[in-house]
Formats: C-alpha cells, structure tokens, sequence
C-alpha cells in the first residue's frame, strides 16, 4: 500500500513510469512476454501475434480518432495499403522484409495525408463519411489495379526473413511484432508529454480556440492522419507476412468498424486502452467461440443454430459496454487500480 | 397566513451520489411577488432551481431529503416536462437559446404546451413590444444572435409559456448596463401586468434587490440570511460584499483593493 | 482409436446461407461412413468450429484445432483461407485439406498438393456449360454469343480469365462482361448493355440469389430473348422460387444430383440416412451435397490408404488423390477420376422445370478433359 | 434505343428508394443527433416482418405493410427505450459505435429466427413494366418508386406542420433546454426511432421485393451514406435530392464507365461524387453550417 | 505619442446582409489597459475576432506592433504575441489545467514531430525547462497551485476563468486580449481578477484590450475606452470623458449609472 509519492523535481514528476512499483511490473509484463512463445504452442503464439498486430494498428487509429477527434472510417483501407506495399515490394523487387516495414507505413502514411488533406474544411461526421469513401475507393483499387495487385487473387507472399534468418515459425516472428508493437506503444507514449501530443487533444477539444493558441490546425491535422496511417501501413505489413497473402477482401470496411470498436471499448484517447481494446476485441470472440465448442456434442443441426448467438452477445457486449461504462476498459482499470491501491482503507 | 406559490422545504440535493450540495435549503415565494436569491458563486443557487423544476435527474442529482411544494401541491415525482405545465418555467442560467433553430422556431418552442392561439399571437405581440430587435431577427439563426438579443429570446419564451412562476437564473449575465436596467424594468413589469410570480438568481445583487420585494441569501448550500428587501440593503455585511460599498457608505475602487483582503464568510 | 477430421466452417457471417449445410452434409457423410463400420475399425471423429468467414478467425481456429486434435483432415471455409494456410499446410502440417471453394487456383497441384475441390472448379463449370453452348447454337451455323454476369468479388471473378479462353477454343464469342456488387439494388444499366448486345446465352458467376432473379425478370420485361445460366451456387431450388414463373428456361451447371433424383442410389442413401437420423428434415439443397460428397472423398482417399495397408496421414492421404480413377460415387456425380487437377472435371447441365418447382437434367454427365 | 433515357429514369426509380432509406436515417439524426449505422438492419427486419406476415401468415399486401410499420415502430421505439436512451450526452463516436454493435445484434437475431437461407417475398406488384415511351420501369421499382414518394411526403408534412417538428429539432439542439420549454423530450426521441425504423423498414420491404431477403440485406445501408452526406446530414428535402441524385449518378456510371474499368465504377462512383461535393461544399448541398463562435 | 503597438484601420465585417462592423478604427498604445464597451451585438467581440484573425474583415487592416498582420494566419498571430481569452469559457475540457497552460507555449517550442516520437535531448530539456518556468511565473502567480493536476472541467467557474489567463499568459503575449473576464463572477472574484490584470500590467509590461460590462471595473482601472453601438465606433477616449457622452449615455450606460 502506498500513502502517497513525493516528487523532489519536475523531472521526476513528468516521469512516464512514476513509481517504482510500475517499473517493476513493467519489467515483468517485458519478461512475460520474451519466454512466453517458449512455453505456449502455435495457436497461442498466432492469437498473441494477430492480437499485438491489433495492437499497433489501435494505437494508431487512437491517435486519429481517440486523440485528434477525428473519426476514421479508413483505417482498414491504409492498412490494405501497407499489406500491399509490402507484398508488392517483396514479391517484384525482392525488398528485405524488414526494409518493407517503415516504407510500408510511408506509403500508408501518403495515403492518409491525401485523404486528411481536406479536413481542414470538412468537419465531424462530414470528414468521417469522407474517410468512409476512403475505404470504398482503396477497396476498389486493391481490386481494379490488377497489374500491382493480381486483382481479387491477391498477392503470395514469401516466409519473411532477417539477416538470413528465417522468420517462418510463430515464435520468430513474434519477436519482430512484439517489438513493433513495444515501440508503437512507446512512441505515441512520448508523444503526448510534449508539443506534439498537447496540440493532439487541443484540436479534440475545440478546433478554433486551438488554432488562436498558435496552433496550426491543418499541419497537425495532417500529422494525425500521417502518424495513425503510418501505424495502419505497419500494422497491415506485418498482417501480410504472419498471413503470407494479402487480398482485398482481407481489408474491408467491417475491419475498420472493428478497430474503431476497439479504441472505444479500450478507452477513446488512451494508449492503454488501444492495447486493451485490441485484447479484447481479438480474443473475446474467440472465447466465445470455444464456450460453443463445449457444445460440440451436440447434433450439428442444434448447433447451428447457436452459433448466430455469437454475433448477438458480441454485439450486446459492445452495448452494453457503451452503456454501463462508456470510458471504456482503461477506465475500469483505473478503478480497479484506485481501489488496490487505497485497499484495505476504500472510503 | 399569506399565500405562497412555492415553498421549498428544507431539501438536501446530492450530486452522482456524493456531492452533498444543498444542506437544508428552504425558502418560500409569495404568489405575485418577485423574490430575490442572492449568493456565491457555487453557493447552490442554480441548483435549488433545478431541484424546483426538476432538473436535477437530468445532471445526475437529487433531492434527498426534504420537498418542494408548487400551488400546495408537492412536485415530487414529476417530469421536468410536466412541471412546466403545471405552471413553472425556469430561464436557464447562460440563455440555452436553440442555436440551430431560428428565433421564431425559439419562439414557438416557448409556447409549445399551451394550445390557445391567439393568446400566443397577442403574447408574441407583447415580447416584440418589450423587444423590438427580436423582430428584426425572426428568420434568422439564434446561435448567431449577440448575447444580449439571446437573452431576451429566452426571456420572450418564458412569457410566451405565461408560467405561474418564472424562475430566472442571472439574466443579467453578460449584458450592457443599459440593457440590464431595460431587462429588469421588464421584469418588474412582466410582475406588475402580467402577474408573475418570479424567483430571481442574481450576480448583480444591486440590481435584484431593486426589482425584489424580499431577498434570500446563499451560502454553502443553505440561507444564511434573509429578509425584507429593505432589511437586507441597509445591513453591513450585504453592504460590503455584495453591494461593494467602503465603509464611508461610497463605492470602492478596485485600484484599493489589496492582495491579502478580508474574505467574509458567513458563520453557519 | 479414431482419425480425426477438423474443420473450420463458416456457419455464421455472409457464407453462413451454405455454411451450414455443407457442415451437415460432411458431418452425415462421415457419420455415415462410421455407421458402416469406419475405416478398417477405427471411427471417425468429426470437429468442427465456426469461423464466421473472417480469415483471421479462420487461421486461428485451424491451428487451434491442428493443435489440439491433430486431424490428418481439414476443412476450410473460403479460397482466402486457404491461400493463407497453403505454406503452413505443404510445409508443417501436411493434412489433406478440403474447402467450400471452387476456386482455380486451390485445386492446382503442383502449388498445393494436400489441397482438393470437392467438385469442378468454377472454370471448369465454365468449361462445361460453354461446352453445351457450343453444342447446341440457338442458330444453325452461327456462332453463339455468350455474356458474363458476375459479382465484383473473388468468387465471381475467379474463373473469368479461363472463362474467355475456352470460349475462344470453342468458337463461342462473348460479347458482353457485366459485373455488380452481390447485393446490387438497380441492375437496369447492366441490362440496357446486354440488351444492345443481344446474347443467346447468359452466365452468372459470384451470386446467390440478388440480383440473378432481378436481371432475368427484367430481361423479359426489355423483350430480351437470352437464355440464362448459372453454376453450381445458383442451381438451387430457392432460386426458382424466387423466379416463379419467369424461371422458364433457365439452366446451368451442378456437379451433383439433387435432393429429388430419388432413383439415385447415392441420392437413396442420403435420403434414408436423414430419415433415420433428422427425421424432421424435407430437404436438403445443393450445398449440402457438396459437403456430403466431400466426406465422401476424404473416405475413399482413407479407404484407399487402408486397402493399401498405409499408415492413415496426411501425406499418405494426399498422394491416395491423384490416384482415384473411374470412381463410381453411386450416381451422385458422374464418374470421377482425378487428372491434372485436384478436381473433379465432371458436371451436368440442368435445366429448370417450373411447375414441379425442380431441376432436371438437359444432358448427360459431362466430362472435360 | 438510346439507353440514356432510359438509364436516368430507372435511376430516378432506384434514388426513389434510396431516399427513403436515407430519410429513416435523416429523422433520427434530426431529432437526436445519433448516426445510426444500423439503418441498413432496420430494413432487413423490415424484410423479415413483410415475409413473416405475407409468406407465413398469408396476410395480404396492403394490412401486411401496416403491420409491418407497426411493428417497425415498435422495434425503433424498443430501441431507443432499451438502449439508446443510456446513451444521452456520451461523444458521437460511442453512439455510432453503440448503433454499430445494434447492427451485430440484430443480424445475429435475424439468423436464429429465420435462419440465413435466402428468403422470397410474395409477389406483391402487379408484374407488368411500366412504359413510359421513353424508358420502361420495372414493376418493382415503379411500385417502390411510388411508395417511397408517398412515405416521404408523408413524414416531411409531419415534420414541417406539426408542433413536433420544432419539438424534436430543438430536442436535438439541446435538451435540458427543451425539456424547459415542457416538451417531452423523451417520447420525442421515442417518437423520432419509431418513424425511423419506420422508414428504414419500408425500404427494406421494397429492396426485398426486387432482390430477395437474407440478413445480409442490410449491407444496402452503407449506399445512405453519399446519400445524406451530398443532401446534408439534417435535411430532409436533401435526403430526397440527395438520394435521387445518387440513383441517376450510380446508373450513369453503370452504363457509361463500367465497360472501360471491367466493372465495379458504379458502387463507388457514389462515393467518387460525394468527395468531390464536399471537398467544394463541405457541408454537402443542403446541410446547415456548423455555428462556431468564440 | 509612441507608436501603437496595435491598430486597427477601417474594420468593416458583414456576415451575408447583416453589417456587423463598419468603419472601426482605433489605436492601442504600449502599456496601456484599452477598454471595448458597447452594446449586446454592436461586434465588440467581432472586434476581437478579427484582431485574433478568427473573422476575415472584408475590408480594413489590423496593425500589431507596426506590421501589417492582416493576411497573416491566426496561429502565425499568437505567435507574434497576441493572447486571447474568451467570452464563454473556451479551456480544452479534456487536459488537466497544467496541460492547458503549457499548450499556450505552443508556438514557442521547437519540438517537432520525429523528436516528440522519441522524447530524447532536447524534446526532453525543452519539456523540462517549461514544466518549471509555468510552475514558477504563471501558476504561482495566479495562485492555482491546488488544481494543477486536475481536469479543468470540474472547476469552478471563477478558476476557469484564471486558468483561461494563465493559459494566456503562457503565450508570452505583448498584448493580451480579454473579452468579458469577469462576467458571471460575483463581487470578490471580480475584485481578484480586477488585481491580476493591474500586476499584468504594471509588472510584465503587457497591453490589455478588454471588453466588459462591468463599469465599475472599466472606470476604475482602463487608461482608455472605445465605445461601439451598431457595428460603429461612436466614442473612444478617457473613462472620463466618454462617461459624460451622451451618445455613450443614450444607447449604452443608461441615465442611472451618471451619478
Ligand atoms: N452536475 C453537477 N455535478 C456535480 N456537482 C455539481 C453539478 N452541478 C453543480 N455542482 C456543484 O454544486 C455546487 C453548487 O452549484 P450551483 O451551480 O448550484 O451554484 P450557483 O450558486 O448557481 O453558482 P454560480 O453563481 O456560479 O452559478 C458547486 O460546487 C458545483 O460544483
Ligand atoms: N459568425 C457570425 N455569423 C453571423 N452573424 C454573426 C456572427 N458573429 C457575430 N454575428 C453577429 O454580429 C453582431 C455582433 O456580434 P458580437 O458577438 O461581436 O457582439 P458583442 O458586441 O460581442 O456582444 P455581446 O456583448 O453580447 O457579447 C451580432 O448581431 C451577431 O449576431
Ligand atoms: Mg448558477
Ligand atoms: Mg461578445
């Protein structure tokens, strides 16, 4: 139990971590996390692969849209850009996969500075539905430029490799995402204790009293769509080497709704609430799937009727999350947090 | 015993259920009379309107203990909505025009529970008498309007509902001193002809007592004092704080004001 | 001891209208094949999850499943699916694989050998339907005019390509490709196109129901006098129901019989089985053929095994494939024998039979070599 | 034949239909400021009512669309009651997401109840096109072009003369304040859903007529959005514009750029246009600027 | 006379046929607290709007330290030097008060977006050195120590309104505009504003351009003031002089306040 910390300076008191009872717990998520493919089998490691995949491509959509205010309908969209930079690259000009995975997030990157371009103008719900062309219009085109994407066949892509190395099996390649993931998370981390980050939540809060505090709004507004697509392309990427193929029908509209889900059910504006909407929104269904497979006596006829069920708890789930605790995971981790922390003396 | 409208009987109001904000808070309003409510900023001033009209659900507040009587009948279990029907209408603290409707869209909405038509039309006649630029104004956007011109918008639809009781909270924020004066002489007026009982909240305490005929005065969530107009004017303390006279009787300037000065707080 | 089938079925989301048909065929088949004794002694054991038709959740539930049961089996939902399992599948797995897609590309062999396609790819339906309307021109002498019809996805393009080229080979000319989104509202545009370029023949690729009984209405109401096609998810009877009357004349391809062929030994079979064990069932369509005639490979590629006193895997499996020649499926499908492809080439033109409400066969058994 | 008239008529048809979707959208927006992302489902339960009252229970057209509307309403008034009116004062963006998890939930209800095979309305218009000289109209469109006109003229007489209209708009505005002026804020929001879903199932029925039902059906929903944006968010007189403009658009597109890009331009030439609009107008033809003041 | 640090020439604004203001012009000297009263709706805070660069003027010019600024963009103007407050309250409800008074240092720092990424070196100094100049110049000044960590949402109305000026003061104005700061504010909150903006003044050497309604206030402590009715400037002078103008009298003040 802790009654209280004092800090001696600002440097302390601006600190990230602040305590070292979290440094210490960080260190053991971080040590959690390097043996955990040794000890855990091929489904484990690709649930925790697709889920820290999500991860990267929350936190980026959360700087967009939890952060900046502005709603994208298009994350999906840019992430299908990143996929088929990548697999483009690899496959035509045989690029090092790891050399695919910045320029990836460039070429998303440009694609989301076209589309933020007009936000200056166009506000709210206009620029949302805006991004939602986005996404319509990059669907047609991963389908339509059959020349660079083989059209609705899609493109194979080789096992990965680093250095030589190959990164086919589920436990290397995990290393790399994790990674990826760490420094996403960190670097939207950093990004909010400056300039930067600050100018992010100004523009949230009320645009125009920003911009008479000297910020500039289109400049920033750009840097949002930048940064969240540069995330998208990376996200997208390192789906099309865990997947080896990428098709346009990998990339749709509903998976933009779904990391929109996530960044709401994890906490619109927090970065642990990126991480924890990913979580939840890549592993509950697939709880829920095998709550049914318990059922998998039962005569098939029975159970297809059940399993539609899934789709309506995991609908109710987000509404009923929305409407019991709308600030979503983070917020319920705060709570809890607040309560171990006074405990036993909760008032 | 006089004939009061309403009288609000020693309510508790609390907050997202721990923010005890009205610690038995009573007052009474004669029928026809206009009564002032005076006090700080957070004193509970607005809130004890909205536990009046109702409102207080809406903010996730209520009234815990204690009651509100309108017309001797308690209010209690009413909707905010038929509470205005019944007769009482609150002006919302900062106007709350409809900023996307158009001023006789504003208009309109004023009148919404009654049925009479040509009442309203003789009552809209009225407003545009006490408010002669509203009606250079009717087509166009409320949100556009100054912020004086909104507050006689939101004056004007609390006559058009002609409510038994009008509760007004500070209508005299944000406006020219001019036009100050015009609103409460209208106030004054809308008592006098139309025979409104009106609860008043004010900032500007000069102001409110001028128009009142009996003063109440917040703080802390529950009276500290209160009185007969009179009464109230020619006490010392409401002379200092709340009047900003200096102790030779005369207005102090704000260049004499010190950096470390007394604050008054009333011992209850 | 049991051999163990796994399979990943899209029982929910937009292939669920199959989904779950096919996972009862395949799941009878194979409870079937137990009731006759299994496979040299040993029962089969059908397990099954529902992915929804998402391929990350399609990925995962089949690793979950490769880790946990180790089937020498597995079934897939779509040509997405299998695409991004074909690396996993040649290099660690090794498991036979079957999969609800007709698609070209999972049926080539030397990419993906464990994989099969439980029917003729859409091409070779293509292939087959070009090859009636090469033999039966609607003018003595002049080459028939054919228009594609297909949806703006993988399924309906998927055979396009092999579409024009073998209509080149058999002197039929295509004059007219419309494509629409599945669910399109409005297909009058596509129409008006058709109708200036006036085709004896009409193929639908890539839909289910919308638009094809849309565009055929409408057809008759522009005076056109084409005859429409389908392949092998749009010969089912819902589709005649929603066409009603105007459904005179449509045909198109199935590699199987039908529920109603009652003097099909196969058909028979199914029929009494479902008497016995789903009494309350009336009928089952066209997809549910497919997943039962599935099962029906995947054991006769283990009966093959076991005759061959092999060791029932993955690999064995796989190589059992290529070899099945003149394999009488009791009149389910034509006689099947694997050639270059891991499919089975053979298919029959139907065509509908309004008043009944059912189709029935305009040719014999087809076969494309 | 030129075809161009007749790609413009059959256009107007569909835009028809579209519009009055788009207004089942417009109406919940206009009153509560929600995007529902579920409108698209609204029409496919739409569907599945028309279906369960004429393919199952043999009622014939005309009561079956009032049953249908009834029971729309009450669908949209059981919404708002049950789930959205939790809702009040969270940011736009949980609200969407709170219709999108709606959508989840009643697709996945639509699957149990009557299963995902696809599904066929009865006949309900008489099968003969209409010829107009010009251009012949199918049937289905024709009928659904006429109803839709109806519903929408129906539902802007309501808005524009009834007390309620104002009511709702002010509602929307800000409703502790209209709660002030003794309007009932919560039977407005009521009220707004069950004409919504209304509206919205309407639609559904006449898509349904012409393509066959499944619970897929709402992905049509996702053509309201071109729709409202080019008609502007709050505008019903937009919406119809909006959504004829869009069914000549989509048709113009079909038959003069779909035969140079192999196929596709027509769904996403809404999209193309709706861009291009807002990049010029960004509040769409008709939408009311945001007021911003300091 | 020295040469004024800001100026406004012939402002005329309308929006669609409503002239707001026609013809403004006046000239605000270093150091001094320059007054704006008038009316409800005679464009005081227009006025503002324009200076800050919110408004477009359709004609007329705005000179702020002898430079024309009228095409230069309203960030580019904060920058400069121009500090604003707000009539309705216009804090970023979202960030704690301390994160609101560091955002108007915003265009001062440097950090850019790759460093901001990495918070390394100087993204890190910088970030430091401001946390302690705001902590020791502004947030001791105002004397809001107790709330600097909390979300300015839950504040009281009066601490809003200071955490608005310190805001402002984070953004090292030369000339700090003020519309309305002490409306809605009861007689001893007016009194502790009344005093923050004389040690504004007189201690940092900044220029204040108000607007309010409070007259008291105006008379008390403003070195000159502008009157506005109808979009027009009908009187500019000392608190003295325009008190005793009739027109002031007539369309603004009102019989009773000439005593
Ligand atoms: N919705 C709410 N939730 C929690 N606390 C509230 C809420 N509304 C008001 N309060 C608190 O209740 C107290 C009284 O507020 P109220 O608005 O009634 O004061 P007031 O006398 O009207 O003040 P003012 O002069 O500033 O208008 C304040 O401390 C305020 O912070
Ligand atoms: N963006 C706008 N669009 C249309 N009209 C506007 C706009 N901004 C201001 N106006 C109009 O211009 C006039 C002047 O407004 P302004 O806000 O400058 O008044 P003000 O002098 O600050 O009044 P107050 O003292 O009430 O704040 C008002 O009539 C207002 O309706
Ligand atoms: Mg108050
Ligand atoms: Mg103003």
């Amino acid at each position: 139990m802790r009654i209280g910390d004092f800090k001696e300076t600002y440097a302390a008191d601006e600190a990230v971590f602040r305590t070292p009872t979290v440094r210490f717990w960080l260190w053991a998520l971080a040590a959690a996390l390097l043996v955990f493919p040794l000890l855990a089998g091929e489904y484990l490691i690709y649930m925790a692969n697709i889920t820290a995949v999500a991860v990267v491509g929350a936190v980026g959509l959360n700087l967009l849209t939890g952060c900046t205010g502005l709603i994208s309908l298009g994350h999906a969209g840019f992430m299908g850009v990143g996929a088929y930079t990548s697999a483009i690259l690899i496959t035509k000009f045989g690029v090092p996969f790891i050399l695919t995975l910045p320029i990836s997030g460039l070429a998303a990157a440009l694609c989301g500075v076209i589309v933020g371009a007009p936000s200056l103008r166009m506000k709210g719900l206009y620029l949302c539905i805006a991004t939602l062309a986005a996404q319509v219009i990059l669907e047609f085109t991963f389908v339509h430029w059959e020349s660079l994407t083989h059209g609705i066949r899609g493109l194979n892509v080789p096992a990965p490799t680093l250095f030589g190395l190959s990164l086919a099996s589920g436990p290397a390649f995990y290393y790399v995402i994790m990674i990826v993931a760490a420094i996403s998370v960190t670097a939207s981390r950093n990004l909010f204790r400056t300039r930067v980050g600050r100018a992010f939540i100004a523009i949230r809060d009320r645009d125009i009293s920003a911009q008479l505090m000297g910020i500039n709004l289109f400049q920033y507004k750009l840097y949002a769509f930048a940064l969240s697509s540069f995330f998208a392309g990376m996200a997208g990427c390192l789906m099309v080497n865990l997947l080896k193929v990428v098709t346009p029908e990998q990339y749709p509209l509903h998976l933009s709704i779904q990391y929109l889900a996530m960044i709401i059910v994890g906490g619109l504006g927090s970065i642990l609430g990126s991480i924890l909407g990913a979580i939840f929104m890549t592993i509950v269904p697939e709880l829920l799937r095998s709550a049914l497979g318990l059922f998998q006596g039962l005569d098939p006829q029975i159970m297809s009727y059940l399993f539609p069920l899934q789709t309506v708890i995991f609908g109710a789930l987000i509404v009923g999350f929305l409407v019991f605790e709308p600030h979503g995971l983070a917020e319920m981790w705060r709570r809890a947090k607040a309560y171990f922390r006074l405990w036993p003396f909760e008032y | 015993m006089e004939d009061h409208i309403l009288a609000v009987n020693n309510i508790e109001v609390v907050y997202n259920h721990v923010v005890l904000v009205l610690k038995g808070m009573s007052l009474k309003v004669p029928r026809g009379a206009v009564v002032a409510l005076l006090g700080s900023n957070g004193a509970g001033k607005t809130t004890t309107l909205k536990a009046i009209s109702g409102f207080l659900p809406l903010e996730n507040g209520e009234i815990t203990d204690g009651g509100v009587d309108f017309d001797g009948q308690p209010l209690k279990g009413l909707a905010p909505h038929q509470i205005v029907r019944a007769g009482v209408f609150q002006v919302l603290e900062g106007r709350r025009v409809f900023e996307d409707l158009t001023v006789e869209e504003n208009l309109a909405c004023g009148a919404y529970t009654r049925r009479d038509k040509g009442g309203v039309a003789s009552d809209l006649d009225k407003c545009f008498a006490y408010f002669p630029p509203l009606k250079k104004r009717l087509k166009n956007l409320a949100g556009y309007l100054s912020g004086g011109e909104q507050q006689m918008l939101a004056i004007s639809r609390a006559l058009l509902a002609r409510p038994k009781l009008m509760l007004l909270d500070e209508p005299s924020l944000g406006l020219a001193p001019l036009l100050v004066e015009e609103i409460f002489g209208i106030i004054g007026q809308i008592n006098r002809q139309e025979g409104t009982t009106i609860l008043l909240v004010e900032q500007n305490a000069q102001m409110a007592l001028s128009v009142s005929s009996y003063g109440y005065i917040m703080e802390n969530g529950r009276v500290v004092m209160d009185g007969p107009v009179e009464r109230l004017l020619a006490d010392q303390d409401v002379q200092e704080f709340y009047l900003g006279l200096g102790s030779g009787g005369g207005r102090k300037s704000y260049h004499e004001v010190k950096h470390y000065k007394r604050r008054k707080r009333w011992l209850s | 001891e049991k051999i163990v089938v796994g399979a990943g079925q899209p029982i929910t989301g937009r292939f669920a209208f199959a989904g779950k048909h096919i996972n009862d065929g395949l799941a009878d088949s194979l409870a079937l094949a137990n009731e006759k004794g299994g496979i040299a002694g040993k029962k089969i054991e059908y397990i099954f999850e529902d992915t929804g038709y998402d391929t990350n959740r399609a990925v995962a539930s089949f690793k979950k499943l490769m880790a946990q049961h180790k089937p020498v089996i597995m079934y897939g939902e779509s040509t997405g699916v299998g695409k991004a399992m074909a690396p996993e599948i040649n290099n660690t797995y090794k498991v036979l694989y079957g999969s609800t897609s007709f698609s070209e590309e999972l049926a080539d062999r030397k990419a993906n050998p464990y994989m099969i396609v439980s029917g003729p790819t859409y091409a070779q339906q293509f292939g087959i339907l070009l090859k009636y309307i090469a033999a039966n021109p609607k003018k003595k002498g002049v080459a028939p005019k054919v228009a594609f019809f297909y949806s703006d996805t993988e399924f309906g393009r998927d055979p396009i390509p092999h579409a024009r080229e073998m209509a080149k080979k058999l002197g039929v000319e295509v004059v007219a490709e419309e494509v629409t989104q599945v669910g399109a509202v409005d297909v009058t545009s596509q129409l008006l196109d058709m109708k200036r370029k006036a085709p004896d023949y009409c193929i639908f690729q890539g839909y289910v129901v919308a638009p094809i009984a849309d565009v055929i209405k409408g057809a008759r109401d522009y005076g056109m006098d084409t005859t429409f096609m389908g392949t092998f998810w749009t010969m089912d009877k819902q589709l005649l129901d929603a066409l009603g009357p105007d459904g005179e004349g449509y045909m198109g391809v199935n590699p199987y019989a039908y529920w109603w062929d009652e003097d099909v030994p196969e058909i028979k079979a199914i029929r009494d089985f479902n008497k016995r064990n789903h009494p309350e069932i009336t009928y089952r369509p066209n997809s549910y053929m497919q997943g039962w005639f599935t099962g029906m490979i995947f054991v006769k590629a283990m009966r093959m095994c076991a005759e061959k006193k092999l060791p029932i895997t993955g690999e064995n499996l796989k190589n059992m494939v290529p070899q099945i020649k003149d394999w009488d499926t009791n009149g389910l499908t034509g006689k099947v024998s694997i050639k270059d492809t891991n499919s089975t080439n053979v298919g029959r033109v139907y065509k509908a039979d309004v008043k009944k409400g059912i189709f029935v066969p305009a040719s014999d058994w087809i076969y494309l070599d | 034949m030129d075809i161009l008239p007749q790609l413009i008529v059959s256009g107007l048809a569909t835009g028809g239909v579209y519009a009055l979707i788009a207004l089942g959208f417009v109406l919940i927006y206009k009153a509560t400021h929600i995007i529902n992302f579920a409108t698209g489902e609204f029409m496919m339960i739409g569907a599945y009512f028309c279906y369960t009252f004429m393919a199952l229970a043999g009622v014939p057209v005309l009561p079956a669309f009032l049953l249908v509307m009834v029971c729309a309403a009450i669908l949209g008034f059981m919404v708002e009651r049950v789930i959205l009116r939790h809702m009040l004062g969270q940011p736009v963006i949980s609200i969407i997401m709170v219709t999108i998890g709606l959508s989840s939930i009643l697709m996945g209800l639509a699957e149990i109840i009557w299963t995902s095979q696809f599904k066929n309305l009865p006949p309900m218009f008489p099968r003969a096109p209409l010829n107009l000289g010009v251009a012949v109209v199918r049937s289905n469109l024709a009928y659904g072009f006429i109803i839709s006109m109806a519903a929408v003229g129906a539902f802007a007489l309501i808005f524009k003369y009834a007390k309620a209209g104002v009511a709702m708009r002010a509602t929307a505005g800000d409703q502790m304040a209209a709660f002030s002026m003794g309007i009932n804020v919560k039977s407005m929001f009521s009220l707004a859903w069950a004409l919504g879903g209304i509206a919205a199932a309407l639609g559904g029925v006449i898509i349904g007529a012409i393509g066959g039902i499944s619970p897929t059906l709402g992905a049509v929903g996702l053509k309201i959005f071109p729709v409202v944006i080019l008609g502007g968010l709050d505008s019903i007189g937009g919406a119809v514009l909006g959504g004829l403009i869009i069914g000549v658009l989509e048709n113009l597109a079909g038959g003069y750029l779909d035969p140079f890009f192999g196929g596709g331009v027509k769904e996403v030439a809404p999209f193309v246009f709706m861009v291009l609009v807002l990049l010029l107008k960004p509040y769409g033809l008709f939408g009311k600027e945001e007021i911003e003041r300091l | 006379m020295s040469a004024p640090i800001l100026a406004v020439e012939n402002l005329t604004l309308a929006f669609g046929g409503l002239n707001v203001l026609t013809d403004v012009s006046f000239a605000v000297q270093p150091g001094q607290i320059f007054a704006i009263i008038g009316p409800n709706g005679a464009g005081k805070t227009s006025i503002l709007n324009c200076i800050g660069g919110f408004y477009r003027p359709r004609q007329g010019r705005v000179l702020f330290d002898g430079q024309d600024i009228s095409r230069v963009a309203p960030d580019k103007r904060a920058a400069l030097g121009l500090a604003r407050t707000f009539q309705n309250i216009a804090l970023f409800r979202g960030m704690t008060v301390l994160d609101n008074i560091k955002l108007g240092r915003h265009a001062h720092l440097r950090t850019g977006l790759l460093p901001a990424l990495a918070y390394w070196g100087p993204a890190q100094r910088e970030e430091l050195e401001l946390r302690r100049e705001v902590e020791e110049t502004i947030i001791d000044f105002l004397e809001i120590e107790h709330i600097r960590n909390q979300p300015v949402a839950s504040l009281a109305y009066g601490l809003q309104k200071r955490v608005e000026l310190a805001r402002a003061l984070a953004m090292r104005p030369k000339v700090l505009l003020m519309d309305e700061p002490v409306a809605g504010m009861n007689l001893e909150e007016t009194e502790d504003m009344a005093r923050f903006i004389l040690d504004i003044k007189e201690e940092r050497d900044i220029t204040i351009v108000m607007i309010e309604h409070d007259m008291h206030m105006i008379m008390d402590i403003s070195d000159h003031v502008v009157v506005m009715n109808f979009g027009q400037k009908i009187a500019d002078g000392t608190p003295g002089e325009v008190q005793h103008h009739p027109e002031v009298i007539k369309a603004y003040l009102g019989e009773k306040q000439q005593r």
